[in-house]
Parts: structure tokens; C-alpha cells; sequence
């Protein structure tokens, strides 16, 4: 990463304060009665707020190729553990009586 | 030197990894109890104090802002901005930390800590003494909540439900006590930083550690960026 | 330049990495990966004579189906104590931590791993682990199996679970810090020239080996850490009667101990593939095929890990797809054995010790493999899991294929680590005797299992007697077999035979330089100009 | 020492030839295999031994032989999942007639009672020629009920019933074994399988003392709890009537539909309010460490025996929770529908 891609502390607070604007629109939307859409909204902002923190702050966005490839990585084998766990715990409602 | 810092930073980041991986197990865990327990989770997400899990992610996010600073402050040379902003850092990692003990010490107070931890054993249904006082009844809250937003509930569900809040606060308590355990260690790795940077032994040419200790901060703030939602805003439609 | 080595009688080089300095402390505090290696090489041989112990006691017990040796807390603790020795202080550091250590760096043409500090610390992490490990053991062992199922080990037994849990949980994290110092090495640390397609296949199954490392032990750290927090405190997690579900620590057990037995083959595989090209004088067959197969077995094998759940209460749908993707796993071993046959067609095979290892290695995992098909296959699983069949499947893979290949990659490189040589001929009997007594120790285990011994019984109905008294013969024969390059690797080193740069004539950068090497490795950077196992470069090239 | 060195256990169920043919089938591939592997190693060895006049003569590779050598195996290894995942399903699906006993594991022993309410202790009978269902459950930690004469075997688990069948064809006494670790005297937790020929088991049962079959010992239990104040068959009563209830599908308050089986029977009486039926309020009290595990599988049977003797629990009007067959909505549907409505209490997700 050379230095005159990093970002500027101006990027830095506008980043912060989207971070801020998130964290407060889920608190706000945690409040409303969404149904089955209340958890999915709240993961989806808790996830861009974390790909901000990961490109910004961390610097992913300026970093090489093989940082990025470890990042997705790691999210990648997140998904599997938690899929493929959940999906037995799923499956079992699927059961056909006989 | 090019090639080490490089490597570094490439170090970290399969660290963070299996930090990530770490979580995971827990995460994962969590998500199957969700599922099974949503009473449970539901009762005793909302018997924990949302303000101030609220008011620490805020603090939490800021001093990931702070963070970012000091790198960048770092990378410009900037010895007094440098420390200034570690520093900042630090106080916020703090009060963040010092936020967590208020609420482990409520729930401590309310009997809301699984098993026999620290002399009291948990008790979620009937509440406990504190202060003279009944604290801590997760089955009343519940039966009063279920009463106002759905239908009433008879007090043996509400019992139950308050009794299955245990593996609840077992996570609750799992997950944020490893996040705060990453906290403590990413002070220490912050002090030692900040010893370091007052010493005038990073500039622009080298701030690696610096920069490690960045990504390890904000590995530590994704992750709450996530237990925030996840343990604290089960369901407040109502509350 | 071979020529010259034979002709010359060889000599030690003046100065190495083993007589750079001297004194404990040059070797406590040392930050050279080859004497890591050693110190990891002595702390895990300590671990396999004592998990050998354990084997010798449990199958001197099974000789009789009475049970009458010892006493079933006894017996459970002797296979509790002889699993968790072997699989967390024995196979899973055993190639990577010493093997791979000692050559990666040199097969990169690095001077060391990256973090040279991270790697001591690793093995200080370790010895610790692995004083809780004893400690436990001399806290009287522990009986929950090397699985700790819940609630069994959270609420029932009464041994020193917690402090074994966190043994183990310190040692994993030897093992991702190990992980995590390939990993940065092999894709920084490369010498001029080193393409990754020129990368030895050693560095390939280490690099897949160590992406399992730290991608899954931190899932059984995590696992492990809220076994000891319910067992010691109370708390509602796993245990039925606080509503958890003791399948999800399955779950999250296996999301680790089945990759990690891609861990511990893994790196055996690359070791194979070294000795296989260098006696047959060859290049290996299909070096992209190995390669890749490394990394499929490595990503395929963090989706199959509910195969040891079949008949534990997963639901039918998760049975089939974890069933599936197993066979899927089973793929990229086939090709690998098939490749290394194939790389021996139109050879020049000589049957040196390591070369002796490495068939012995490609057959027994040829049967490993297969037999994990029945396992795999959910109609015959329901019938053998649990039973020894998977004890004979598991030790065909992990002796027969794992330690045979340790064994193979120890004789292999003792010239490069000692500068000694060890003698050929009791080394090629030992060979002999292992392969035997292994064979004769585990295929009775086949055919017990499938007429219905459950593994884990300490006394036996009567009819499976024969089978047993066959196996315990055969584990007596296999000990000498374990013994003897013990004594004569010892005695090697005072008295072998100077080995020279390059006794085997190999290809590859750790046989380019001194035996043992220079501190350094190199006294100058190498430059990589060819591709790997490029023998025979004089004689035509087919493509 | 009794010198015997039998290959295969004995066949004593319908299952057993079927598993044991696939054994063979993998156990001639592994043969094949292996021999292949094994005599081309030792004819290269031979061929191409090392000597003077030799040199080793370089091949790369070959992408062919490399495609068919990943083909075959993944077509062999197809057919394998296919036999297996067909044997498997076959194992898990017991029959619907089949002849019903419980079972519970304890450290360390079993016990098992016949519906007729024979109890026994390690050893289980049964009779030949006819499915039979085990339905199994622990007091305490996993154990596994293991019988390798008629290829069969199930963890037991203390939170859920588990379930397996068999249906024996030969007699004999086969041993019963425990295959999960269960602790001190795992290898103690065996017991004997006695397989009779169907009218010696009747006489079997009769000889038995029993103290009334499991559904009258539940049917008292129901009482005694006083379960029958809401439970009842009539339009006002509290609790969704449990006449024709078992093995049908329920519609819960939520809009899931889940089948009345053994789980759902226990789980409601462990844990009422997890499941409510629509239409119903959580009303009812946990009976947890009030009814013994051995208690609730008597209800359950009752219960089961009421759907048994009502020959159209349909036709009760009292019952709304219980679905016709027909109204059972596919998975599709009931995804769809789960995400058009406000689901209550609350978005059940994760």
C-alpha cells in the first residue's frame, strides 16, 4: 500500500459518522415492529457498518489482492460453519412424519 | 524491510482470521440457541439495559475513529498527534470497558450470572435480593411485557421461559466476556504502543505496529458492531 | 556435482547450525526454526513413547474378554490419555511442527519462517498445553474418551476434565501459530524464482495443512473453553437439563477434529511425494493435480465433519448432504494416490528406508481411504460407526498413513537435520517389522468392527477373543518396530557416518546446501531456475 | 479358549442381508482397489529397479489420465452414496405397523417395556416376522442401542426421543450392545436381544406380570395430573382436545405446522408453551422433574392410543388444531406464507 492512496482523516470522519448515523438507525428500527424483517434489517446494517470498519479503517480497499482474498476467506469459513450447522437444526423441522 | 512489513501485516490479518473463526464457534452456537429459545432470548435480551450497549458502541466506534487517526498520524510522522490520538483511544477502550463492569454488575446484582458464579447462583424466576431490595425477576418483566404487547401469559410459562434465559446469559456472557477479554489486551497493546510512539520510534517510513495494532482494534470493534444487534435488540418494539 | 559427493568420502561441514553455539540457553532462547524443529522433534517423540505406553496397556488388557487386568475407570482413562497424547500432542504437530519446520523455510530459500519469535513462542505455548496435559495425567487421567462428549464430560465424570480441556485449548494454539508462520512464509518468504508453481509439494500440503490450523482449532478453543466454563461453573450451554442440546458440541467439535485429521495426513502427503520422486529418480506425475488436491482436501474438509454424526440425531436432510460432500472429499486423496503411482511408472526405483515408508505409506492409505468409503456410505455406517472398524479405519490412516509417513520423512531428512546417517540396514528391518506388526495390529480391527465390537470396551463377549489376541500380538511386533529407530537414529549420532550434502542425490533447495546447514540456511540466496523434482534433466523430457 | 473366527456377525433381521450385501460390494471395490494399487507398485518396483543401464525417463503428467483417474472414482463414489443414502432412508422410516416398545438407557443398563406393560431389564424380547419399533431415550448421558445381528443402531439421547426398527427374522439371543461412550461401565451396558417366534412371544407377554398395559398406566397418569381438566374432547375446553392428535399435523398459534410425534408429545409436556396450538392460550403448566421419563413415554402411548380407537378424529369439530392431510401446506407454501404475514410473537429469526 503506497501512502498517497490512504485515506484522509476527513474520509475517516465521514466513515465515523456513517458509523454513528448506523448504529442509531438500528437502535431506531430495533423499535419498530418489522416481524420476521426486524433481525434480517438489523444484520444488514451491522454488515455494512462492518465492510465500512474493513475498507476504511483497515485499509482493505487500498491493500493487495491477497489481503482481500484473506478477508473473503474468512468470512467464507464463517458461513460454512454457521450454514451448515443451522441447516441440521432446519432440517430437523423438514422431518416427514411417517 | 519491505518484504517484513509486508509479512506483518499479512500475519495479522490470517490472526484476525482465527480470531474470526473464534467468534464463530460462538456466533454459530448462539444463532442455533436463537432458533430453539426465542422466548428465552427474547425475555432476557430485554432484561439488559439497551442505553448503555447503545452508548458503547458508540464509544466503541469512536475510538476505532481514534484508532484510525493515530495510524494515519503515524504515517505522517506525527509524534504528539500520534500519542494524542493512542491516548484517546485508550480512554475510550476504557470507559468502554468501564461500561461493561456497570452492566455485569447489575446483572451480577440481579442474579442474572449462570451457574454458581461468585456465590450467588442464577435465578431468573422470583428474582433475588439486592440491596433490601427484589431485583432481577425476568419472569414478572416478561409476563407484564407479553400483557401488553400480544396476550397475557400464565406464570408457569413465564417461569420457564425465564429459567431458559440461563443459556441466554451464558452466551451473553460468553461472547462479551471474550470481546472484553480482546479489550484488555488490546489496551495493553495500546500502552505499549503509545510507550513506544512517545519515544519517537515510528515514522513515516515505519509504523508497522502501529498499523498491526490498528487492524487489531478494529477487528475488535466489528465484532461488537455485530453482538450489539445480536444480544441487545432481540426485540424492543415494545420496551 | 553428484559425482564428486560419492566418489569423495563426505565430511561434516565446519560450521552448522548445530555446533553454531552451545549451552541450554543457545537452545531455549534459540530463534532458528531447525532448532525449534529439534526441540519440538524431542518433545513430541516423549509424547508418542507415552501414548504408546497407553496403546500397550490397553491392548494388553484386550487380550482377555474378561476385563480382568484393570479396572474399567482405569481402562477408560488408559484410552482417554492415549487418544488425546497422540491426536493433540503427537499427530498434530508431528510433520508440520518438526518436519515442516526444519525444510520449509529451506525448501523456500528463506533464511526462516517470518516471525522467527512467533515460531519459539509456539513451542512455549505447547510445552505448556502439554504440561497440562500431564497434569492431568498425574492428576489421576481422565475418562471421557479424546471426544469429550457432553453431558459426559460436563456433568459426569469426576477427573480432572478442565485442567485436559485447557491443555489442549494452549496447544491448539501452538498449532495455529505454527499455521499461521507457513502461511505468511510460503506466500512472502520465497526465494528469488520461487513461483508457486515451482513450490514443492511438502510446501503445498503444508500450506493446506496449516490453512486448517488456523481456520479450525479456534472453533475447538472456543468449544473446549465453554466445556470447562459448564463444567466448572454451572452454566447452561451443552447440558440437557438446562435445555442445551449436547449434539450442537458435536457439531462444533467435529467442525474442528474432522479437518484436523486432514491436519495430521496432510503434511504426510507432501512428505510422500518428496521421497516417491526422489527414488524413482522422476519427476512427479501430475505436479498441478497434487497440488490442488492439497488445498481441495483442505476446503472439502471443513464440509463433511457430520459424518461422525450419522446415527447421533442430525436430521435426515444434513445425513445426505454430509454424506455427499464426504465422498466428494474422498476424490482428491484417490487422485494423489493414483499420481504417485504413476510418477514411479518408467522410474529408476531404488527401495532405500525412506522409499520403504513411502510404499508402505501409499498402501495402508489406500486402505485407510477406502475403508472411510463404508463409513462415509450412510446405509453401512449406521452399522460400524462406533465400533472398530472406525478404530482400525482411523488407525490405518493416521499410523499406516500418518506416522508411516513421519517415519518415512524422518529417515528421509535425518542426513540433512544431523549430518549423520543412519544405518540403512536395521532401518530397512524396522521398516519390515512396522509394516507387519501394523497390518497384523489393525485388519483384525476391520472384521471385529463389523461383527459388532463397540470400540471403548474394556471387557468383551468371548467370540471376539481370537481377533483380539491376533491384534495385541501384532501391537507387540509394531512396538519394536517403534523402538528400533529410536535406538539407532541415538545411535547415529555419535557414531553415524558423515552424510553429505546430498546423500539421496534429491532435487530441491534443502539438499543444495550443507547437511547440517548453516544457521542461515544458505550462505547466499539461492535462485530458483527450474521447476521442482526436475531429475534427470540430461535424459529426454516427455511431455 | 473357545477357538472360533467368525467373519460376519449373524443376519437376524430383514435389513441385515441388504446392509451386508452393500458391505460386500464395498469390500470387493476396497480389494480391487487396493490389489490394483498394491501390484503396480510392486511390478514398478521390479520393471523398474534401479541399475546401470537404466535412467529414468521423464513424464510430466497427462491431463487424461488425470480426468479419468478423478471420473471414475467420483462416479464409484456416486453409486456408494446412492445404495447408501437409499439403505439409510429405508433404516430411518419404520413402518407404520410396527409393533411399539420403549426403551431407556441409563448408566449402565437398559429398560425396556412392551405396550402390553411387561417391563424388562437388559434383555428385550421380540417376536420374528414383524417390524419392530424402539423408541429410546436417556436419563442421563448419550448412550447407543446397538444390535450389529440386525444391523441396526441409534444414539440415545437425553433430550428427544430417538428412534430405530428392525424386523427380526431369525431366533436367537443377539447380543445388544452400548456403542456410544458412556462412562465407568460402558462396557458393562449390555444386554441380550431374544428374538421368539410370534406365538412364544404372546406367551411371552402373558407370563409377564405386568400391572396394566403402558397406556392404562398412562391413561392413570393423565389423571392423576389432572390433565383431563383441559384436555377434553368438547368445544370450551381450555386445552386442544388430544383425540386422533398423534403422528397428525398440527397448525401452531405462529401459522408453523409441525406433526404430533413423539418430540412434540414430550416437548409439550416438558416445555407447553415452546409449542402453542392455534387457537389455544399458553396456559399449561411445565411438568418437568414431575413425570419421569419412564411416565412420559406411558402418556405419550396413551395418547398414541387414543388416536388408535377414535376411528374418524377428524370429524371432531372441538379439535381444529389437527389438519386434514390435505391441508398439511408444502414447504414452499409455508415459506411464502411465513413471509407475507407478521409472524407471532414476533419474527422467529435469526
Amino acid at each position: 500500500m503506497s501512502q498517497n492512496s490512504h485515506p484522509t482523516p476527513l474520509l475517516y470522519f465521514v466513515i465515523v459518522m456513517c458509523l454513528f448515523v448506523g448504529t442509531v438507525v438500528t437502535y431506531k428500527a430495533a423499535t419498530i415492529d418489522m416481524g420476521i424483517w426486524n433481525p434480517i434489517v438489523a444484520l444488514a446494517i451491522a454488515c455494512t457498518k462492518a465492510v465500512l470498519v474493513v475498507l476504511f479503517f483497515m485499509h482493505v480497499r487500498y491493500s493487495d489482492k491477497l489481503t482481500k482474498v484473506t478477508v473473503v476467506a474468512g468470512f467464507f469459513w464463517l458461513m460454512i460453519l454457521i450454514t451448515l450447522s443451522l441447516s441440521d437444526y432446519i432440517g430437523r423441522g423438514f422431518q416427514v412424519a411417517p | 524491510m519491505e518484504q517484513q512489513k509486508g509479512a506483518s501485516t499479512f500475519g495479522m490479518w490470517v490472526f484476525l482470521l482465527t480470531e474470526l473463526m473464534m467468534f464463530g464457534g460462538l456466533f454459530a452456537s448462539y444463532l442455533i440457541y436463537r432458533l430453539k429459545f426465542y422466548a428465552a432470548w427474547e425475555a432476557g435480551s430485554s432484561s439488559i439495559d439497551v442505553h448503555w450497549g447503545f452508548i458503547n458502541t458508540l464509544v466503541l466506534i469512536g475510538s476505532s475513529f481514534t484508532m484510525a487517526m493515530a495510524v494515519w498520524a503515524a504515517q505522517k510522522g506525527d509524534k504528539n498527534k500520534q500519542v494524542m490520538f493512542l491516548i484517546g483511544t485508550m480512554i475510550l477502550g476504557a470507559a468502554f470497558l468501564g461500561i461493561k463492569g456497570i452492566e455485569y454488575k447489575a446483572k451480577y446484582d440481579e442474579c442474572h450470572i449462570p451457574g454458581h458464579i461468585i456465590g450467588k447462583a442464577f435465578n431468573a424466576s422470583g428474582g433475588c435480593m439486592a440491596d433490601g431490595k427484589v431485583t432481577g425477576d425476568i419472569a414478572k418483566e416478561f409476563m407484564e411485557h407479553q400483557a401488553e404487547i400480544h396476550k397475557p401469559v400464565p406464570e408457569a410459562f413465564a417461569k420457564q421461559t425465564a429459567d431458559q434465559t440461563q443459556i441466554f446469559f451464558s452466551f451473553y456472557f460468553a461472547m462479551t466476556g471474550l470481546h472484553a477479554f480482546h479489550m484488555v489486551i488490546g489496551l495493553g497493546l495500546l500502552g505499549w504502543l503509545t510507550l513506544r510512539a512517545s519515544r519517537g520510534e515510528f515514522s513515516g517510513q515505519y509504523f508497522t505496529p502501529v498499523e498491526l495494532g490498528g487492524l487489531y482494534w478494529h477487528f475488535v470493534d466489528i465484532v461488537w458492531i455485530f453482538l450489539f444487534p445480536l444480544l441487545y435488540l432481540i426485540n424492543r418494539t415494545h420496551g | 556435482m553428484s559425482t564428486a559427493a560419492t566418489t569423495v568420502k563426505p565430511v561434516m561441514p565446519a560450521k552448522h547450525y548445530l555446533n553454531d553455539n552451545y549451552g541450554i540457553r543457545s537452545w531455549l532462547l534459540t530463534k532458528d526454526h531447525k532448532r525449534i524443529a529439534i526441540l519440538y522433534l524431542c518433545t513430541i517423540t516423549f509424547f508418542f513413547f507415552l501414548g504408546g505406553m497407553f496403546a500397550a496397556l490397553i491392548r494388553l488388557e484386550l487380550l482377555t474378554p474378561e476385563g480382568d487386568l484393570f479396572h474399567s475407570d482405569t481402562y477408560n482413562k488408559l484410552f482417554t490419555m492415549h487418544g488425546v497424547n497422540m491426536i493433540f500432542f503427537f499427530l498434530i504437530p508431528s510433520v508440520p511442527a518438526v518436519l515442516g519446520n526444519f525444510i520449509l523455510p529451506i525448501m523456500l530459500g528463506a533464511k526462516d519462517l517470518a516471525f522467527p519469535k512467533i515460531n519459539l513462542l509456539s513451542w512455549y505455548i505447547f510445552i505448556v498445553g502439554a504440561g497440562f496435559g500431564l497434569a492431568a495425567l498425574i492428576g489421576g487421567g481422565v475418562d471421557t474418551g479424546w471426544t469429550f462428549y457432553t453431558p459426559l464430560s460436563t456433568g459426569y465424570v469426576r477427573t480432572p476434565v478442565i485442567v485436559l480441556a485447557v491443555g489442549i485449548l494452549i496447544a491448539g494454539f501452538a498449532s495455529i501459530f505454527t499455521g499461521l508462520n507457513f502461511i505468511v512464509t510460503t506466500h512472502r518468504m520465497r526465494a528469488p524464482g520461487m513461483t508457486w508453481g515451482r513450490l514443492p509439494l511438502m510446501v503445498w500440503a503444508n500450506y493446506a495443512a496449516s490453512l486448517i490450523m488456523i481456520l479450525g482449532t479456534p472453533v475447538i478453543a472456543i468449544t473446549l473453553i465453554l466445556v470447562a466454563l459448564e463444567r466448572g461453573f454451572h452454566i447452561g450451554v451443552f447440558d440437557p437439563k438446562l435445555g442445551g442440546d449436547p449434539v450442537l458440541f458435536q457439531h462444533m467439535f467435529w467442525f474442528y477434529s474432522h479437518p484436523a485429521v486432514y491436519i495430521m495426513i496432510l503434511p504426510g502427503m507432501g512428505v510422500i511425494s518428496e521421497i516417491v520422486t526422489c527414488f524413482s529418480r522422476k519427476r512427479v506425475f501430475g505436479y498441478t493435480f497434487i497440488a490442488f488436491s492439497s488445498i481441495a482436501i483442505a476446503v472439502f474438509g471443513f464440509v463433511v465433519w457430520a459424518h461422525h454424526m450419522f446415527v447421533a440425531g442430525i436430521s435426515t436432510y444434513s445425513a445426505l448432504v454430509f454424506s455427499l460432500l464426504s465422498f466428494a472429499v474422498a476424490i482428491p486423496s484417490a487422485v494423489k494416490v493414483f499420481n504417485w503411482t504413476a510418477t514411479m511408472y518408467k522410474g529408476s526405483v531404488s527401495l532405500e528406508t525412506p522409499m520403504l515408508y513411502a510404499l508402505a505409506f501409499i498402501g495402508l492409505f489406500t486402505i485407510g481411504g477406502l475403508t472411510g468409503l463404508f463409513l462415509a456410505a450412510l446405509g453401512t455406517d449406521i452399522h460400524i460407526h462406533d465400533t472398530y472398524f472406525v478404530v482400525a479405519h482411523f488407525h490405518y490412516v493416521m499410523v499406516g498413513g500418518m506416522v508411516t509417513a513421519y517415519l518415512g520423512g524422518i529417515h528421509f531428512w535425518w542426513p540433512k537435520m544431523t549430518g549423520k546417517m543412519y544405518p540403512e540396514a536395521p532401518a530397512k528391518l524396522a521398516a519390515l517389522i512396522t509394516f507387519i506388526g501394523f497390518n497384523l495390529t489393525f485388519f483384525p480391527q476391520f472384521i471385529l468392527g463389523y461383527l459388532g465390537m463397540p470400540r471403548r470396551y474394556h471387557a468383551y463377549p468371548p467370540e471376539f477373543q481370537v481377533l483380539n489376541v491376533l491384534s495385541s500380538a501384532g501391537a507387540s511386533v509394531l512396538a519394536v518396530g517403534f523402538i528400533m529407530p529410536l535406538v539407532y537414529f541415538l545411535w547415529s549420532l555419535k557414531f553415524g557416518e558423515a552424510a553429505g550434502d546430498n546423500p539421496w542425490d534429491a532435487k530441491g533447495l534443502e539438499w543444495q546446501t550443507t547437511s547440517p546447514p548453516p544457521t542461515h540456511n544458505f550462505h547466499e540466496v539461492p535462485i530458483v531456475t527450474e521447476d521442482p523434482y526436475n531429475y534427470g534433466e540430461e535424459a529426454n523430457v516427455v511431455h | 479358549m473357545e477357538f472360533k473366527l467368525p467373519l460376519f456377525p449373524e443376519q437376524a433381521s430383514s435389513v441385515a442381508g441388504q446392509v451386508d450385501a452393500f458391505y460386500l460390494f464395498l469390500v470387493l471395490l476396497t480389494t480391487f482397489f487396493s490389489l490394483l494399487i498394491a501390484l503396480m507398485i510392486v511390478f514398478f518396483i521390479i520393471k523398474y529397479r534401479k541399475r546401470p543401464d537404466h535412467k529414468a525417463e521423464q513424464i510430466h503428467g497427462s491431463t487424461l489420465l488425470e480426468i479419468v483417474w478423478t471420473a471414475i472414482p467420483l462416479g464409484i463414489s456416486m453409486i456408494i452414496f446412492v445404495w447408501g443414502a437409499v439403505l439409510y432412508y429405508h433404516l430411518q422410516n419404520p413402518p407404520k405397523d410396527a409393533l411399539e416398545i420403549y426403551g431407556v438407557g441409563k448408566q449402565w443398563m437398559w429398560k425396556f417395556q412392551h405396550p402390553g406393560g411387561q417391563r424388562e431389564i437388559n434383555t428385550l424380547h421380540v417376536p420374528t416376522g414383524r417390524p419392530v419399533k424402539v423408541t429410546l431415550i436417556s436419563q442421563d448421558v448419550i448412550h447407543d442401542f446397538f444390535v450389529p445381528a440386525f444391523r441396526i443402531k441409534t444414539d440415545v439421547l437425553p433430550n428427544r426421543y430417538m428412534h430405530t426398527w428392525f424386523t427380526p427374522t431369525r431366533e436367537g439371543n443377539y447380543h445388544l450392545f452400548c456403542s456410544q461412550y458412556c462412562g465407568t461401565n460402558h462396557s458393562g451396558m449390555i444386554g441380550e436381544v431374544v428374538v421368539m417366534k410370534p406365538e412364544d412371544y404372546a406367551e411371552w407377554l402373558a407370563s409377564g406380570k405386568a400391572e396394566g398395559s403402558m397406556a392404562s398406566m398412562g391413561e392413570k397418569l393423565f389423571q392423576e395430573f389432572g390433565c383431563t381438566t383441559c384436555h377434553r374432547p368438547d368445544a370450551g375446553a381450555r386445552g386442544p382436545s388430544l383425540l386422533g392428535l398423534y403422528g397428525r399435523p398440527v397448525r401452531l398459534s405462529d401459522n408453523r405446522v409441525v406433526i404430533a410425534d413423539d418430540n412434540y408429545i414430550r416437548e409439550s409436556i416438558l416445555n407447553p408453551n415452546a409449542k402453542i396450538v392455534s387457537g389455544f392460550q399458553p396456559i399449561m403448566p411445565t411438568f418437568q422433574g414431575v413425570v419421569s421419563e419412564e411416565g412420559l413415554i406411558q402418556i405419550t402411548e396413551y395418547i398414541k392410543h387414543l388416536s388408535q380407537q377414535d376411528s374418524e378424529p377428524l370429524s371432531n369439530r372441538s379439535n381444529p388444531a389437527v389438519l386434514r392431510d390435505t391441508e398439511v401446506p408444502t414447504i414452499q407454501q409455508e415459506l411464502k406464507g411465513r413471509g407475507n404475514e407478521p409472524a407471532a410473537p414476533s419474527g422467529k429469526k435469526p
